[in-house]
């Protein structure tokens, strides 16, 4: 069946709804509005304004509070209405539902689903426009994903309700208009695993979220001048599955890592140094990244393109890495 | 104690000719800048999210002008009306929309990020509360600089929930601090009525919490904003420390231009409508014989050819270089 | 709008001899069980931070004991009593001070943070405010599963300035959820005294901004917070929304280990322990004739056994193994 | 003149206040209370409590008013009383201190100084042992240093005044009783370049702040084998002095990364990727990283102890990359 990223977004949560009373959605405009990427449209009218509740301006409060609703035996799936406001509730995540599980020695379990939207691209300038993904990725206790695939968003809330931990979902704003198939009645996904979106031989492309069309776009552009790139879609930030990638690696011995994070301190380093510890001995060249430019991101649509990583630039890293600049 | 700082209100039915047919031209400006906007985002000229400020007009106008030029502003991401009224040339707030160099913000910021430096006028916040802490640090500096300068601090109904609204009253009050707190109460924050984002809908009240003097204003009355915010700034001004002033307004248009508005209803709009800052205004001076059919076509006639200058500035304009990228990320680099 | 809580109150000055004997035996085991902590912090068994009870026992233990055993209960990084007088086994909070394996949080916690799940202890919380909207969400919970339960969240008044204080008073009054929010006004938030860190110092009365109804407590008078709160929960568990209380009370000891207390006098010490709630209530039982000196010395007798028990089953208990440092990070890891 | 890091970092904060009438201190407890590590102790007697400004709990707030108090033309120092706190923050770094200069289009300017306490070691659990650096160095248009030894506390302070940019400065937190040896008069810091603490040829050890005291007795411990190894202290890590560590890796073939954080997306990260980017051919082995378990602290001293990096661990490490396992 073929949908949209952001219809098979609104499946997901009309499903998980309708499969466990204790499931509810809460954030800023799921409800009356609409949702403001129009995710959760119809939602409210479905299931009602205590299972799709608007929430106040308060991000630290709503999303401390779907911790709470999970320590009582809720199943919340709170969104944050993108990554950017997420910074307001980060001491939540971090020192609350990252850490009751261990500081209480195991009595206590955060079975919370958040997801937000992330990313830049639509010229919504320096507060706007973040990726932080990565910070997300570095933070032990809960885990994070980053469905790239029409597929994927669709079944990856079903599989995050199922964990007994707090699970981080992104979705790439610009993806919410892309389409893809998916099964009428999918199964929940395998959360576990990265995904060989595409074999090659020559150079493993490694990204995730709303950079994995530009690496495929890139494949196919390597593919006419006679380099097969593999392409990786990393799906789990945290846990990492650094299996898949290091196997690809052991194939193509060399590596290019996307991520629409500001360079320094990118998961795309994590993503590199693990891959240069684990295969340093196969490597053909050192691992490189194609990241975003290190500026608040300015408004001005030139200026944006020119701070986000493009398939062009992509493409012709890829074609230096094999001798072909 | 808390007290309101109503009374004694100059009275806000007297104005001179030329002050009103000045209010008026801002208001007009701003409302028709932003239906030039409009236009101009359907064409793709201007990107990213542009909300508009139209209903709102007489708050920025009637407060912004009730201030001095060595007061500081800051502002939302809804903030072309505060910019304008302060006098930042509509061509460079065009050009910023357009992304340009010549942009107010040399088109790194867009919409929501106006910034005026040469009239303090602080800038466009979008992460909802980002702004208040800032006009506190504004106001401190005033302060501890012994300038008679204040702080005007804009914001949203939306923004009252945030944590950063109650900490913000909270330091100013405790170091009396020069700042004067404007909330626009729209009513809503994107979709979301007061009644379902307050527990306590009348948001003058809150300001009590914290030892404030409040007030609330009919803020579709740019005579009344302006009388209330120039008695306000002077008890801030004088040393008496943060004021609240609650400005009771209404969009007129969507939040922004992704808007289905689901969440109110057309008559609900049509309601408010019938409380146009502009018609208000035009028929009160009008009414006081300070302004001819003559005038105001006048009026309408100079703001149609500023817009156009506007608009003629911002498409002429260069873009910044791609090479500049990394330009003022720091001072001096690269 | 918002009202008071007061009245009316059940008289405060009558207890039946079997309570009255155990609040009484609760304060001291808090007391006593502190005073022991402070002597194995000197010889360092206990490490890391460690922020004493004394002079606030008759909060927690009035307020606890007026819950029922299905209520919530969130507390601070200050919560040794609250986890005693919930009845968690001294002996496992004493081990949990030790990092040993047996101690309430295996010690993974150590005095910061206390857990009991099957107690419905959830926790103490060290990042000062963090604690409230948990609180929230749990009596969110409750609500939508239609429990009869209510969350007791109990935090300082330094906690009313941060955000978060604000954010999830808005939230649990405009949901009408069952919290019943438990300042423990001790007048210090560190060394800053409220009236250097509150512009309006009475703290009660913020709860108005939320319409939250309200009210000021003795808190060094064990009985009449036991009033209070059996009265104010009550209402919230009949599902009138949250209710807010502020506990007057004042921490005898330095606010942490490290704390030299330059902000304090010995005088302003000396005065409040002049009402020292446990002199307090032993005078009026005493008074009443419901404790004589052979009880007093009893429960003595059996707090010091039961302290002395504790040290040595802390002492007695394993740590846990270093192989085990990943476990519990996730469900089934490693 | 030999004295503690601790009163280095007084001294720094009192010439500071005395030099320049705009500078002010500003934060939780550091006047009445004296600072909540006594580095502000006493100040407040000296300055008064308009320039040692006691906040309330309002991390955002006074943060925010940093920012807008320099916006406004003062020199605001302020302090977080340790890193931990100041995820509550983090919006106003990531959006307005590290934003402004830019998104005006260089008409604002934000001559900010933040200074917090960070790290782990002291028993203090999940909640109180963070080591965020390596967040704080993602971000572009705010500058972020960490003084590992008492000179560098003493003269960085003075340095980051001079910026007209936003300057986070991190004390891990077991540094302060640490002696050492400062200037009585010392000019300001160099605060562009690392320093390499001790040359070597055989192995690079490279970090900053609280670990270097680790890396140095792991050197001494390593000499004893016959391993010689070059000590790299970071200092900035916000822009990274990559040129001094490319230049010592060059010489050595050998780096081993030591960082405090979590090791997933940790600032070692960064810096592996950034040396196997630039020095893959010189490279005899893989970058190596020794970082934190990744776990929220846990309490116990002897999971602590096994949680963190210790010489025991860096030594091993570096003795394998050597051969010498
Ligand atoms: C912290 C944060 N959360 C969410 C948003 C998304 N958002 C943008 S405007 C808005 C509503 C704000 O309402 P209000 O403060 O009343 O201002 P208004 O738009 O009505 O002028 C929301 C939710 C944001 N920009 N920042
Ligand atoms: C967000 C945050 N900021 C600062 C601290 C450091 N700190 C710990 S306790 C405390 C004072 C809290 O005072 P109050 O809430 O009144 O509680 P009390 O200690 O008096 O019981 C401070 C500043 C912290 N733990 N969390
Ligand atoms: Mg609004
Ligand atoms: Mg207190």
């Amino acid at each position: 069946m073929k949908t949209t990223y952001r219809e098979a977004a609104r499946a997901a949560l009309r499903e998980a709804l309708q499969g466990d009373p204790r499931v509810f959605l809460m954030g800023e405009d799921v409800g009356r509005y609409g949702g403001s990427y129009a995710v959760s449209h119809g939602l409210l009218e479905e299931f009602g304004p205590d299972r799709v509740r608007d929430t106040p301006l308060s991000e630290s409060a709503f999303l401390g509070a779907g911790i709470g609703a999970a320590l009582g035996g809720m199943r919340p799936i709170v969104e944050i209405m993108t990554v950017n406001f997420s910074l307001l509730a980060l001491d939540q995540v971090v020192n609350n539902a990252a850490t009751l599980r261990h500081m209480s020695g195991g009595q206590l379990s955060v079975p919370l689903v958040v997801r937000m939207a992330t990313g830049g691209g639509r010229q919504l300038a320096a507060q706007h426009s973040h990726s932080l993904e990565g910070w997300y990725a570095h933070i032990p206790g809960i885990r994070v994903l980053a469905p790239a695939t029409v597929a994927d968003v669709r079944t990856m809330l079903g599989a995050a309700l199922r964990e007994p931990d707090p699970v981080f979902i992104f979705e790439h704003a610009l993806l919410y208009p892309m389409e893809g198939e998916v099964d009428e009645h999918p199964g929940p996904a395998d959360i576990r695993h990265a995904a060989v979106r595409r074999p090659g031989r020559d150079l493993s492309l490694i990204s995730f979220g709303g950079s994995l069309p530009k690496i495929i776009e890139a494949a196919d552009r390597l593919a006419t001048d006679g380099i097969s790139a593999e392409v990786i879609d990393l799906r789990s930030l945290r846990p990492l599955d650094i299996a898949t990638v290091t196997a690809s690696v052991e194939r193509t011995h060399r590596a290019l890592v996307v991520d629409e994070a500001w360079r320094t301190g990118s998961f795309a380093a994590e993503v590199s140094a693990q891959i240069m510890e684990r295969c340093f001995y196969q490597l053909d060249a050192p691992v490189a990244r194609v990241c975003s430019a290190e500026v608040p991101m300015p408004y001005a649509g030139h200026l944006e393109y020119a701070a986000l990583p493009q398939t062009d630039g992509i493409v012709q890293t890829a074609r230096e890495m094999c001798g072909r600049g | 104690m808390t007290t309101a700082v109503a009374d004694p209100l100059p009275d806000t039915t007297t104005v001179t000719q030329q002050h009103g047919l000045e209010l008026l031209r801002q208001m007009i400006l701003i409302r028709r800048f932003e239906e030039r906007c409009v236009e101009l985002y359907s064409r793709e000229k201007i990107r990213g999210f542009l909300h508009l400020y139209i209903g709102e007009e007489a708050v920025a106008v009637g407060a912004i002008n009730a201030l001095s030029p060595e007061d500081e502003v800051v502002a939302t991401y809804r903030e072309h009306g505060h910019a304008l009224a302060r006098g930042t040339p509509p061509g460079t707030v065009m050009a910023e929309m357009y992304g340009k160099a010549t942009g107010c913000s040399h088109g790194h910021g867009g919409s929501m990020h106006l910034f005026d430096a040469g009239r303090r006028f602080f800038g466009g916040y979008a992460i909802v509360g980002g702004g208040l802490p800032i006009a506190v640090g504004l106001a401190l500096a005033d302060k501890m600089k012994d300038n008679r300068s204040i702080t005007a601090c804009f914001f949203g109904d939306g923004a009252v929930a945030e944590g950063e609204f109650h900490e913000s009253l909270n330091l100013a009050a405790l170091w009396k601090l020069p700042v004067l707190f404007l909330c626009e109460n729209n009513l809503y924050a994107m979709g979301t009525h007061i009644t379902r984002h307050q527990s306590q809908t009348d948001i003058a009240l809150k300001a009590g919490g914290y030892g404030i003097p409040h007030d609330q204003v009919d803020g579709m009355d740019v005579l009344a904003v302006g009388a209330a915010v120039r008695h306000a700034a002077e008890g801030v001004r004088r040393g008496d420390g943060p004021c609240l002033l609650e400005l009771q307004t209404y969009r007129f248009r969507a939040h922004s231009m992704y808007d289905p508005e689901l969440y109110r209803s057309k008559e609900e709009v049509a309601h408010w409508r019938r409380r146009d800052p502009l018609m208000l205004f035009t028929a009160r001076l009008r009414d006081a014989g300070l302004l001819s059919e003559a005038d105001l076509a006048g009026i309408e006639h100079e703001v149609a050819v500023e817009i156009d200058r506007a608009v003629v500035f911002a498409e002429d304009a260069p873009l910044e270089p791609v090479a500049d990228l990394l330009k003022d990320v720091y001072a001096g680099v690269p």
